[in-house]
C-alpha cells in the first residue's frame, strides 16, 4: 500500500527542483505566521495578564478561534485574502497561537508568590512585575508551547496551501496525491517533516541560549535545581 | 447471504449518484443478491480507494486515465453520462471574456489533477491563444472562489453547479470543451479495478446490472427517483428545487440515457479519442513519473462485460 | 519623630485569628525588633506592612496613612525569594533597578559589598550554586543597598553560622548607624534583638498581641566593654522570663525550656 | 459573503435534528479519541521519563508523527482502517497527543531537585519519585497542555471525518458547503465551538479539583503561593 | 561501634574546590554536630551522604561501602522541601509511606506528635499556609518519625524562635535518648550543637577540612543544674575561639566578632 522508502528517496531525489521550488513558499509562510504568532502571544497574554475582566472576555473568543474546524474556514480565510502569502500567514498564526498562548498565560500564574511581593514592596509596578517576575517564570512553560506550536507551524502552511494556493509543499502533496504518486506524497511528507524537526531543533536551542540558569547547581540525579518545590 | 459490496463517490452526493440510491433504496440491489454500502465522499479519493481495494467500485471521471497510465488498477465498467457533463465557466459580467483565447493570463480555480491544466490549454489554444494561465487549486472551494470573484474560472458539472447558478439567478458563461479541440467523453464512469472483477464477476454483473436499473428507473421516473435521492440524503440535499431541475436536465439533455437509448455502456470510441488526446498531450505518465512512449491500450482501461445484455 | 505608626492592627485567615490588635510604632533613625514565638504572624504583620495582604487597623507613615506601600520599605522576605534566573549580581542590584538606577550603575554600587558579605567570587553565579546561609546574605544585600526610609528584615540571620551571623550583625549596626536608617527586624534569636535594637516588642504566641515592650539603653555602637555585656546579659534574661510567661498560656505547646541553655 | 447569523442561528434551529444526529458520532470519536491519547501521553511520558536514552529516540518519532501533514495522511489512515470510528479516534488521538506529552515531560523536568533528592534518601525508588513528586510537578503544565490539547480534539475528528466517514459534523460541513448552504455549515461550525468550548470548561473544572493547594495560602495580590521561585 | 565512617571525602564543583578531605566518624547511637561557617560546605556533605551527589573519598555503614543511601538516613534537608500538593499531614507521613506503610496507620501514628510539635490544628493545612518556624518543624516532624537508623539534620531549628526552638531542642534530645538514634546535626549555633551533642567537629571555612573534634562530656539527659551549664558555658567558649582563629585566614570576610554578643 505504502511505496518502499528507498523509492520514495530516489524519487525525492529526482524531483528534488520541483520539492525545492515547492518548499520555499511554504517555509515563507511557516516562518512569517510563526513569528506573527509569537508577537500576538506576547502581546495578547501581557494584556490578559494585565486586565483580569480582558482575559474572561478574551479567553472564549480565543479558543472558539481555536475550534473553527480549519477544514471549513481555511477555505474562507483564502477566499477572503486571495493566493497569496497573507492567508497562509494568517492560518499559521491561527494554528501556532493558542498553545504559546495558554502557556504563558499558565506560565505567568505560576509566577512566586513572595517574588512578587517582594517586587512590589520594592516599589515595582505591575509592568516590573511582569517584566521581572511573571515573564521570567512563563519561560519554562512558554518553551514547552513552543515546541507544541513549532510542530505545527509547517503543518499549519501546507493545510493553508491545500485550501487554495499556487505552489507550496501541500499543493505539491495534492497534485501528487491525484496523480496517483504516493511516492512524491511521501517525499513532500518527509520534507516537511525534515523542516519541522529543525525547527524543533532550533526551539530547543533557544531554550538552552534563553534558559542557562536551569542546568546552574544540577550536578545531582533527579531534578532540576530550581529555587523549591512548586 | 447477500455479498457486500461498497461503493466510492466522486463528490457529495448529487444527480450523478441517482442510480445508486435508486438501485439501493427500490432493492434492486437486494434483488440481485447484493448489500450495497455507498461510501460518503471524503478527502480520500474514489479513485485511490478503488485501487487500494478499499472500495469495490468508485465514481471515477478522466482521472482515471491518469492514474491507471499510473500504474492504479482502476477499470471503467459503467458510463453514467453518455456525453460531456463539464464546462468551463465564468462570472457572465466579465465582457472581457469573448472567447477562450482570452482566458490567457487569468487565474483557474481547481481540483489539483494533471488533466485539467492539458484540457484547459488545448481550448484556449485552439482558440489562438498562449494556453497560460494561473492555477489555484481550491478543490470543492473552486465554486465559492468563482463566485466572489478570487479565480477567474473554473470547470464545473453543468448539470449540477450549471442548473444551481441558474436557480440562484447567478449570471455565468461558459465555454464547451467540445467546440474547442476536447473530444467527447463520458465525464463520470464508475470504475472498478481489475484484482476484484476477476475475483468477484458475479458480483460485478450483479451491481453493474442493477445499477443500471437504478438510473433506467431515475430516467424513467425521474420525479419518484429525485424524491427518493431527497429521502435517503435528508441532511446533505436541503434544496429540492436543485434536484429536480438537476435531473430534468440529465434526462432532457440525454446525458443519461442517449438518444438512442444507450444507458450505461462504455462507448470504445469515446475511451480511445480521450486517451489519445491525453496521451499525445503527454500527461499520461508512468509509476516513475515519466511520460508514456508507447501509447497504451485503451480498451484495457474500460469494460461493458458486466453489463449484460 | 514617629516614622511608622500601627494602631490596632489585626488579620485573619478564615477562621484562623492570627493578629489581634497589635499597635506599634518605631521613630524615625531608631531601630526596633519584633520578637515572638514561631507561627504567632510575624511575618503577617510584614505582609501587612507591604501591601501584599489587607488587614484591619490604621497604619501611617510620617503621619499620613500608608498607601504607596512600595516607596518606603525595603523588605526582606523570610524565604530568601532570590530569583532563579538572575545572577547573584543581578539578584542583588534588582531594588536598584527598580528604583531606575541604569543596570551599570548598580552593579558598580553593589560590587564592593560582596566582600564584606562573603560573596566575593560569586557575583555570577546562579542562586542554585550558593549554599542556604549564602541566599540569605545575598537577600539581605539586596535589601539594605535599597536605601529606603525604612528596613523591613524578616529573620535575616537564621540560616547563618555564629560568626558569620555576628559579622553580619557587625555590619548591619555599623552601617544602620552611619546612615541613620530606620529598622523594623524580625527575630527569633534574643540576643540579636538586644544587640542591635533601641526597643523590642514581644509578642504573645497566635492570636499574636503585644505584651511587652522593652527600651534597650545600651550605648552604641555596641562593640565591647564587659559593662554592656552584663547589662545585656540582663536584659535578655528579663525577655526569656517575659516569653515564658506569656507562652505558658499556650497548652498545646510544651513550656519547660533550659533557662541554662537556651 | 457571510450569512447574518441570525440566519445561521434560525437555519441551526430548523435543522436542529440533523445537526443533532451528526454530532453523535463527532462526540464519539472525540471522547474516544482523546481518552486514547490521555492514556498514552501518561504512559509514554513516563516511560521516556523513566528512560532517558529512549526519551532521545522517541521525541524525533514524536515530532515526525506531528509533522505529518494531516491533509496527506488523513487519506491512508482511511486506506488503512476504514471508515469506521477507528480512524478517527486515531486522528484524535494523534492530534491531541503532542501536546500533552510535551507538557508532561516539561512538568517533570521542573521538578525540585530538593524534593527528589529527599525522596531519594527516604529510600524511594525512581518509580516513588515518579509517582510522588515528578507526576504531582508535573500537573500545571500538564493541564496547560490539557487545555491545547483538548481544543484540537473535536477540530481532529471533524477533519477525520472530512477523510471519509459515513455522518458527523465534519461531513455534515462537507455536504452543507458542496450544496452552497454556508448558513449550515456555519450552524455546524458552531456546535463544534460549542462542544469545545464545554470541554474546555471541563478541563478547566477538573484543574482546579485536581489542584486544590494551588489557591491555598493565596489571599496576597500577584502570582500563586507557590513553595518559592522556580 | 562505628556507624558511620567518612575518609578523606572531597568535592569540587568545578573549580570551586569545596570539601577538601573529611573524615569523621559517629558512633552507633552518638549524636554528633557539625559547626561552620557559612558556604562551608556542610550542607553538600549531605548531599554526598545521601546520594544526591558524588565525590571522592571512602563512605562506610556500619562498616559496609555505603551504596543504598536510601535504606539508612532520615534526612532533613536544610530548606524544608515540603511538597505543596500535599496536606501537611502528607507531608509528614512521607517517609512512613515509602517505607510501605498504609497511610492510615501512618497518619495515626504521627498524628499525637502534631501537639508537640506546636502543629495541631494545622494537619489539613497546606504548606502554604504555614510559617516559615512551622513549615520547619513539619519538614522535622517528618524526619524523625521515618524511624531510620541515623538522622541527618540541616539546621533543622534556623527559622524557630528561642523558645520553640529550645522545646524542640528538648523533645529532640529526649526523643534520641529514648530511641538511642544515631544523629549527624548541622548547625550553626553553638550552644545548640553544645547542647544536643556527644561529639562536635569544626569545619573550616571552604574549602572545609576539619580543624577540631571537641568531645561534650555533660550528663544526660541536659536539663538542669547550674554545674553542667557552667561546663557548657566553657565548651561554648573553646569552640568560638577556635572559630574565630581558624576564620581569620580568611581573609575577605570581616573577622572582628564581639565575643560578648555572639
Ligand atoms: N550545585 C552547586 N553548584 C555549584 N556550586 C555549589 C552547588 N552547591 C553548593 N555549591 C557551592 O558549594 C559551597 C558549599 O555549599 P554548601 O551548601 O555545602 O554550604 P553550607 O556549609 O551548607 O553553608 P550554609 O551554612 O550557608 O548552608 C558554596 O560555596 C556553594 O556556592
Ligand atoms: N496565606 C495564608 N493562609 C492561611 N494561613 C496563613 C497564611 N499565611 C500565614 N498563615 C497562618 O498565620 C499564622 C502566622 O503566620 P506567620 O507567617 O505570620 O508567622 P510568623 O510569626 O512569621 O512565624 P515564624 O516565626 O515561624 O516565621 C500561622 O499560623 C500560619 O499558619
Ligand atoms: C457534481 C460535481 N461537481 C464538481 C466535480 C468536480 N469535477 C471533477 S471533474 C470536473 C470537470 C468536468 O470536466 C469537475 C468539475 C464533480 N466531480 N462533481
Ligand atoms: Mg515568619
Ligand atoms: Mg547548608
Amino acid at each position: 500500500m505504502l511505496p518502499a522508502p528507498s523509492r520514495v528517496l530516489l524519487q525525492a531525489w529526482e524531483n528534488r527542483a520541483a520539492l525545492a521550488e515547492n518548499t520555499l513558499p511554504t517555509i515563507r509562510a511557516t516562518l512569517a505566521g510563526f513569528a506573527c504568532s509569537l508577537v500576538a502571544a506576547f502581546v495578547l497574554s501581557a494584556l490578559v495578564d494585565f486586565l483580569a475582566p480582558l482575559r474572561r472576555a478574551l479567553f472564549p473568543l480565543l479558543i472558539v478561534s481555536q475550534t473553527l474546524p480549519l477544514v471549513a474556514i481555511a477555505p474562507l480565510i483564502v477566499l477572503w485574502f486571495g493566493f497569496g502569502l497573507m492567508p497562509k500567514i494568517l492560518l499559521v498564526a491561527l494554528v501556532t497561537f493558542f498553545p504559546m498562548m495558554v502557556a504563558l498565560v499558565e506560565g505567568y500564574a505560576a509566577t512566586s508568590k513572595e517574588i512578587s511581593q517582594m517586587l512590589a514592596a520594592m516599589g515595582a509596578g505591575r509592568w516590573r512585575i511582569f517584566w521581572l517576575a511573571r515573564l521570567p517564570s512563563a519561560l519554562p512553560y512558554f518553551f514547552a508551547g513552543l515546541r507544541i506550536s513549532i510542530t505545527y507551524a509547517v503543518v499549519g502552511a501546507i493545510f493553508a496551501e491545500y485550501a487554495g494556493a499556487a505552489k507550496g509543499l501541500g499543493i505539491y502533496m495534492l497534485n501528487a496525491k491525484n496523480n496517483f504518486r504516493p511516492d512524491l506524497v511521501l517525499a513532500a511528507v518527509a520534507v516537511s517533516a525534515a523542516l519541522t524537526l529543525a525547527l524543533f531543533g532550533l526551539a530547543v536551542l533557544i531554550q538552552r541560549l534563553a534558559m542557562p540558569w536551569e542546568n546552574a547547581g544540577s550536578e545531582s540525579r533527579g531534578g532540576k535545581p530550581s529555587g523549591e518545590s512548586r | 447471504a447477500a455479498q457486500k459490496v461498497t461503493v466510492a463517490l466522486d463528490w457529495t452526493v448529487n444527480t450523478n449518484h441517482i442510480g445508486l440510491f435508486v438501485a439501493r433504496d427500490k432493492g434492486f440491489y437486494d434483488e440481485a443478491g447484493l448489500d450495497v454500502d455507498i461510501l460518503p465522499y471524503g478527502d480520500t479519493g474514489a479513485g485511490t480507494l478503488v485501487a487500494n481495494r478499499i472500495a469495490d467500485f468508485g465514481i471515477a471521471g478522466v482521472g482515471l486515465f491518469t492514474q491507471r497510465a499510473a500504474g492504479a488498477d482502476l477499470k471503467a465498467v459503467y458510463a453514467v453520462v453518455q456525453q460531456e457533463t463539464g464546462r468551463l465557466v465564468f462570472n457572465a459580467d466579465r465582457s472581457e471574456i469573448k472567447s477562450p483565447k482570452d482566458l490567457d493570463g487569468l487565474t483557474y480555480g481547481g481540483f489539483g489533477s494533471a488533466w485539467e491544466n492539458t484540457l484547459i490549454s488545448t481550448i484556449i489554444r485552439h482558440d489562438g491563444g498562449k494556453g497560460s494561465f494561473e492555477t489555484v487549486t481550491l478543490g470543492t472551494s473552486a465554486y465559492e472562489a468563482l463566485a466572489n470573484g478570487s479565480v477567474d474560472f473554473t470547470l464545473e458539472v453543468s448539470t449540477w453547479e450549471g442548473v444551481d447558478a441558474e436557480l440562484k439567478g447567478i449570471r455565468q458563461r461558459g465555454f464547451r470543451y467540445a467546440d474547442y479541440g476536447v473530444p467527447d467523453e463520458h465525464t463520470t464512469v464508475i470504475a472498478s479495478s481489475d484484482a476484484y472483477l476477476q475475483a468477484n464477476p458475479k458480483a460485478a454483473s450483479a451491481f453493474v446490472e442493477a445499477t443500471r436499473r437504478g438510473y433506467q428507473f431515475a430516467v424513467d421516473h425521474p420525479q419518484e427517483a429525485g424524491d427518493l435521492l431527497i429521502a435517503s440524503n435528508k441532511d446533505a440535499l436541503t434544496d429540492p428545487a436543485l434536484i429536480h431541475a438537476s435531473l430534468k436536465m440529465l434526462v432532457d439533455g440525454h446525458f443519461l440515457r442517449s438518444q438512442d437509448g444507450v444507458i450505461g455502456t462504455i462507448d470504445k470510441a469515446k475511451v480511445e479519442a480521450m486517451g489519445t488526446y491525453l496521451f499525445n498531450a503527454g500527461i499520461l505518465l508512468d509509476g516513475d513519473g515519466k511520460v508514456l512512449k508507447e501509447r497504451p491500450d485503451f480498451g484495457a482501461y474500460f469494460t461493458n462485460e458486466f453489463l449484460g445484455a | 519623630m514617629t516614622r511608622l505608626e500601627l494602631r490596632d492592627i489585626s488579620k485573619s485567615f478564615g477562621a484562623l485569628e492570627v493578629l489581634a490588635g497589635i499597635s506599634l510604632h518605631v521613630a524615625a533613625g531608631e531601630f526596633v525588633s519584633i520578637l515572638g514565638p514561631s507561627g504567632a504572624g510575624k511575618s503577617t504583620l510584614f505582609q501587612l506592612l507591604t501591601g501584599a495582604l489587607k488587614g484591619e487597623g490604621d497604619m501611617r507613615f510620617d503621619g499620613a496613612p500608608l498607601d504607596d506601600h512600595g516607596r518606603h520599605f525595603a523588605f526582606m522576605p523570610q524565604r530568601d525569594a532570590l530569583m532563579p534566573w538572575r545572577r547573584v549580581i543581578d539578584n542583588v542590584t534588582l531594588g536598584l533597578e527598580v528604583q531606575g538606577m541604569p543596570r551599570r550603575a548598580a552593579r558598580e554600587q553593589v560590587a564592593p559589598l560582596f566582600a564584606e558579605f562573603g560573596l566575593a567570587g560569586f557575583e555570577r553565579a546562579w542562586p542554585a550554586e550558593l549554599s542556604g546561609g549564602m541566599r540569605q546574605r545575598a537577600a539581605l544585600l539586596r535589601t539594605v543597598v535599597q536605601q529606603r526610609d525604612m528596613l523591613l528584615l524578616d529573620e535575616p540571620f537564621g540560616a547563618l553560622d555564629a560568626l558569620t551571623r555576628a559579622a553580619m550583625q557587625r555590619w548591619l549596626e555599623g552601617t544602620w548607624q552611619r546612615h541613620r536608617w530606620t529598622a523594623l527586624l524580625i527575630t527569633h534569636d534574643v540576643r540579636e534583638a538586644v544587640y542591635l535594637s533601641d526597643r523590642i516588642y514581644l509578642l504573645s504566641s497566635r492570636p499574636a498581641r503585644i505584651v511587652s515592650e522593652i527600651a534597650v539603653p545600651l550605648p552604641r555602637p555596641r562593640t565591647t566593654g564587659s559593662d554592656a555585656a552584663r547589662q545585656a546579659a540582663v536584659l535578655e534574661a528579663e525577655i526569656l522570663d517575659t516569653l515564658l510567661d506569656t507562652g505558658a498560656d499556650q497548652a498545646s505547646f510544651p513550656q519547660t525550656v533550659q533557662r541554662s541553655f537556651s
